[in-house]
């Protein structure tokens, strides 16, 4: 029998411990005690944040499927449902960033597919330290390949993504990703097993040593000094199998041939069939005998919390299962008969006859106790000043440029032309097209946008409002596609929240996300949570993540974010109220993080980005940009560079032009051009400003004087800075 | 015109360029399944892009070992005309029907980008429906496009007219030679490129120049 | 003086090696029965001023010490 | 009876081989000098019933000739 050592070691505490005794009635043995210590981790049981999850919204009038299964969905008409959701692989990217990346994508997919839908499109949400350090170019440049190396050869394109660069993420970098899948609203499949007698099918890759441990281990723990005697769990991705995987399962939905769907993500076996017993309120019966193994001589619970990728677990009824097993052999796909569906409401491991383990499935799956977190703000900064980078005198184009160049704000594009964004012939809008990605849905005019946003150091220096502000900043990106968002996912990166400072971040910045989401009538159909990204350097900044789908009525008047005719004029839109603590100014001025931000109007910025909205389906605007990073003539400058085509603007002077010009205030401006009665008639609805005219090669800009005159060449050479990186 | 799209394991664009032959007026198109050495009496075979056999060991190099393939070489041998689309034109080259092999890109990653291509070689079987000179605005995405020919492969493939695509000044993405980004073989009947055409016909994404290689072909075969 | 060595990387023993597996599947299509095992790595060939320096080398930038291994053979 | 072989491919002479530049490149920044003449190749290691198939095995799938080249070599 193992000891209470044992399962602290596994990272279960002493009275959990207790607590499994009490609820089996006995002491647990090795295959036992190897799966609750995976059911009952963070990664698993949310058991440190699912109180303050239950806070956040999951209704509305377009929700198709909520939190709870493999991912969410909402209804985007005409039968259709739209499925997305996003998680991070933070720590295996840290200790292996290709194949952690690779195998963060594989995973997030089979999430898609896993409830009948087919995956369409990729994002990614990358932080790591200043590209100034070695080791964050080399976790930039490998995390991008394994995402690109994934997502490409499974054939989904990778749309959009986003990604910062802050010293706090040096020693923890941050890997999410977030997929959408598509699938007619009457053939989602549920994860639940039903009927008594059923068969339980294994298919996919055969299963390894991989990620022994990982769930509990490389999920939960802080990473620090010693990493690499957790390498060898290290997980390898194969995108053909999962590509095979991908086609097979969805051809076994169509033929009707399953009654549940799963697919095995951290802690391999033991959650998915856990998860599939405890919604079907039904026992498995798993003979790991009968699992094929890529090594030899592995003991039941290696089998058991094995997290090789590429596996799907499925229940078939016994009359259907040669079937499916002949779909299986169709696309090369292994599987095999490994348990049934039974009436004991336990889930039993089983050495052919013998069995090994027996476990009641509510305790594995809902006995895990739940912690309240003690809440306290910090009383001084807990993040050092970033290095200044740029003098406090430097004039506005010296700004321009320094902030055009900057890490956060340079073009991405060495980033994303590394991905696949046109496979499946959906894309109507790629990256820096538009704010957000469009996508045109089947046989309807209609369509979607998508965007992924979340700056960590604004959240750090207000939880509440930069959580705001991150799902201000995705809407606004929508709004500009002219999409109207029907959903939102999300995955919350922070510390270790049994620290009090790192507790009160995480309860400030989902009040924040509820608060933003009720305020925008937009769900939360799912999302993720990664905690314990700390290292000995401290802790990462907080970084909620929101990836948010919304819907066009006529994609093919999706909207761009570059100038697109010259003579339009370009006007400043919205409730934009700009402050420079906390900008990306700030930063590169190397100014301490404030403590707290500026309050947003919510509701405000709400009527606004309806407005800009309306006015981009309506096909009245020739570009709309929101200010995010950078302020209004970072924005200016970059629907410039989108549209190739320089602007005159003017602003009014005084003391306050600095922040004018480079202060933030994410989500609640838009740079927009078109006709002049086109922004007349936009004035009506919301507080517009006529900045100038969109022309010639340059940006100019005056204020009682001349204070800018660049060049697009001068513009694009700043905005292509992270090109070396991937040179 | 009957077009047929091949299916391996790993095909990614195989749909994508089923829609792009169904755009060709008068044309239909279906699915090949690579285990199926019937062609099922189609006109015209579409190879298409993805990672055919996960791309492993070298690209194209085991999906050239199919039952289809094993078709679609007689197919052509007997002067059926044969696209090979990226992968496509990887497989072609591995199974002999095209000249030369597809190199990793000089700079040695995957590279998705809108690219410009200049015919050429107009009036052929590929190029009816072009005008020499003309420049053609298709994506590029892939790792491995650097086409390679030794040499005196090149003299001749340049002599004979049968490069049919060359990448505009300052496009060439990958390092190919020559500039080479489509070529036939000495019949004419197949041709293989690293563009993709089939992600350039709707207006929507910005370009429909992709399905003149799709209509070509159909007007090629009357 | 320059030697010209020879580094062979292979995937670690239990960590998946879809090239190998590929292969593997795909010979008896071609006809050729009785092959199993099959693992695909690197050959990486190279000269070098002291190959003293060549397992850190290794370590450093050839191999992923993580999921692979290398062995350095001398030319013969 | 079984044999363990191993395959070595390496690309022809003359054709550039981006690996092999990406790999010369990189060592000087992590202190590595004195490093020319990379090439970057496979290695592919297999169990053969027959191994007198190994040549034809190498020439239908293992190795492109246009563009590379291969060696056999018998386990030590
Ligand atoms: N990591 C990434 N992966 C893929 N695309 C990215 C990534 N980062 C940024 N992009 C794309 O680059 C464009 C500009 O990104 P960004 O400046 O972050 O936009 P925004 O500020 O509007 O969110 C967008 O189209 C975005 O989707
Ligand atoms: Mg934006």
């Amino acid at each position: 029998m193992p000891t209470v050592e044992q399962a602290v070691a596994l990272g279960l505490t002493p009275g959990e411990y207790e607590l499994i005794v009490e609820k089996i009635g006995r002491q647990p043995n090795a295959v036992e005690l190897a799966v609750f210590s995976l059911m009952w981790s963070e990664h698993c049981a949310y058991k440190h944040s699912k109180k303050l999850l239950r806070s956040l919204p999951t209704e509305g009038p377009r929700l198709a499927l909520g939190p709870g299964e493999n991912a969410g969905a909402v209804d985007v008409g005409d039968g259709w449902v739209v499925a997305f959701k996003v998680e991070s692989h933070n720590h295996p990217s840290a200790v292996e960033p290709f194949q952690g990346a690779a195998t963060g994508v594989g995973g997030i997919l089979r999430d898609i597919f896993a409830i009948g839908a087919r995956p369409i499109a990729i994002l990614d949400s990358l932080r790591f330290g200043e590209p100034s350090s070695p080791r964050s170019r080399y976790l930039l440049d490998h995390a991008v390949g394994g995402i690109g190396h994934y997502g490409n050869s499974v054939g989904v394109p990778t749309i959009g993504g986003e990604v910062y660069f802050e010293g706090p993420y040096e020693q923890n970098c941050l890997v999410n990703a977030m997929a959408l899948g598509l699938a007619r609203a009457d053939s989602l499949i549920r994860s639940a097993a039903t009927g008594i007698g059923n068969a339980l099918v294994l298919f996919g890759a055969s299963t390894g040593r991989d990620g022994i441990g990982g769930a509990s281990v490389l999920a939960s723990a802080e990473l620090g000094a010693g990493d690499d005697d957790k390498r060898p769990t290290v997980q390898v991705g194969d995108p053909f199998a999962e590509k095979k995987l991908l086609e097979c399962s969805l051809e076994l939905l169509e033929r009707g041939l399953l009654v549940a769907l799963q697919d095995l993500g951290a802690a391999g076996l033991s959650s998915s069939s856990a998860e599939m017993a405890s919604k079907g309120e039904v026992g498995l019966d798993v003979d790991v005998a009968r699992v094929p193994l890529r090594e030899a001589g592995m003991e039941p619970w290696e089998i058991m919390v094995s997290e090789s990728q590429e596996r799907m677990l499925c229940v078939v009824e016994p009359s259907q299962l040669d079937e499916l097993l002949a779909v299986c052999e169709k696309w090369e796909v292994d599987a095999s008969a490994i348990g049934a569906v039974t009436d004991t409401r336990a889930l039993r491991v089983f050495v052919g006859d013998e069995i090994v383990g027996e476990m009641p499935v509510p305790a594995l799956v809902d006995d895990c106790p739940l912690y309240d977190l003690t809440v306290e703000p910090p009383a001084a900064g807990l993040y050092p000043a970033p290095p200044p980078v740029l003098v406090a005198d430097a004039s506005p184009q010296e700004v321009l440029l320094a902030l055009i160049a900057a890490p956060n704000i340079a073009s991405r594009l060495p980033l994303f032309e590394q991905y696949d964004s046109l496979v499946q012939s959906r894309t109507v809008r790629r990256p820096e097209q538009a704010d957000a990605a469009v996508l045109a849905l089947p046989e309807t005019p209609r369509g979607i946008a998508v965007s992924i946003d979340g700056s960590g150091r604004r959240v750090a220096c207000d939880p509440y409002t930069g959580a705001i502000e991150a799902v201000l900043e995705c809407t606004a990106n929508l709004a500009c596609a002219g999409a109207e968002p029907l959903g939102l996912t999300n995955c919350l990166n922070f510390g270790n929240p049994e620290k009090p400072h790192i507790a009160w971040q995480l309860t400030e910045a989902i009040r924040g996300l509820g608060d933003a989401c009720r305020a925008f009538d937009v769900p939360v159909v799912g999302g993720n949570v990664s905690l314990y990204n700390e290292s000995s350097d401290g802790p990462i900044y907080p970084t909620p993540v929101v990836g948010i789908v919304g819907e066009l009525p006529d994609v093919a008047r999706a909207g761009r974010s570059g100038f697109t005719r010259a003579g339009d004029a370009v006007a400043l839109a919205g409730p934009f109220a700009p402050s420079l603590p906390g900008s990306e100014l700030a930063k590169l001025r190397g100014d301490e993080l404030p403590a707290g931000l500026a309050q947003i109007d919510v509701a405000a910025v709400r009527t606004a980005q309806q407005a800009i909205r309306d006015a981009v389906r309506a096909g009245e605007l020739s570009s709309a940009h929101d200010v995010a990073e950078g302020g209004l003539l970072v924005a200016v400058a970059e629907s410039c560079l989108g549209g190739a085509i320089g602007a005159t603007i003017e602003v009014g002077a005084g003391d306050e032009l600095m922040q004018t010009l480079f202060g933030e205030s994410l989500g609640s401006g838009f740079v927009v051009s078109g006709s002049q009665d086109a922004l007349r008639r936009l004035g009506e609805r919301v507080s517009l400003d006529i900045l100038g005219t969109v022309g010639g090669e340059s940006l100019v800009l005056t204020s009682s004087e001349l204070l800018i005159d660049v060049t697009l060449d001068e513009l694009r050479a700043a905005h292509g800075a992270l090109a070396p990186l991937f040179a | 015109m009957r077009f047929g799209v091949v299916r391996f394991p790993g095909s990614c664009d195989d749909v994508d360029a089923l829609l792009a032959c169904q755009r060709v007026p008068g044309a239909s198109a279906q699915l090949l399944w690579h285990g199926d050495a019937d062609l099922h009496g189609v006109e015209a075979v579409v190879i298409p892009g993805g990672f055919s056999y996960g791309d492993y060991l070298r690209v194209g190099a085991i999906a050239r070992f199919s039952p289809v393939m094993e078709s679609v070489i007689r197919f052509a041998e007997a002067g059926g005309l044969v696209l090979g689309i990226c992968n496509g034109f990887q497989v072609l080259c591995e199974a002999g029907l095209l000249p030369g092999a597809l190199l990793p890109n000089v700079n040695r990653r995957f590279i998705c980008r809108q690219v410009n291509v200049e015919v050429v070689r107009a009036r052929m079987p590929f190029s009816a429906d072009m005008a020499d000179g003309e420049v053609l605005s298709i994506p590029v995405k892939h790792t491995s496009g650097r086409y390679y020919a030794p040499a005196a492969v090149l003299e001749s493939l340049e002599a004979d007219g049968q490069i049919v695509l060359r990448y505009a000044h300052d496009a060439n993405p990958n390092g190919s030679s020559n500039d080479i980004a489509g070529v036939t073989n000495a019949a004419g009947n197949v041709f293989g490129l690293m563009p993709h055409p089939e992600h350039a016909v709707e207006p929507l994404s910005g370009s429909v120049d992709g399905l003149k290689i799709f209509t070509s072909m159909a007007h090629a075969h009357g | 003086m320059t030697t010209r060595a020879r580094v062979l990387v292979r995937p670690k023993a239990g960590i998946l090696d879809p090239q190998g597996v590929a292969v593997e599947r795909a010979l008896p299509a071609l006809g050729f029965e009785g092959v199993a095992n099959v693992h695909v790595g690197r050959l990486i060939e190279l000269d070098i001023d002291e190959p003293s320096q060549l397992p850190a080398i290794c370590e450093k930038l050839l191999a992923n010490p993580l999921i692979e291994d290398f062995e350095i053979v001398s030319e013969p």
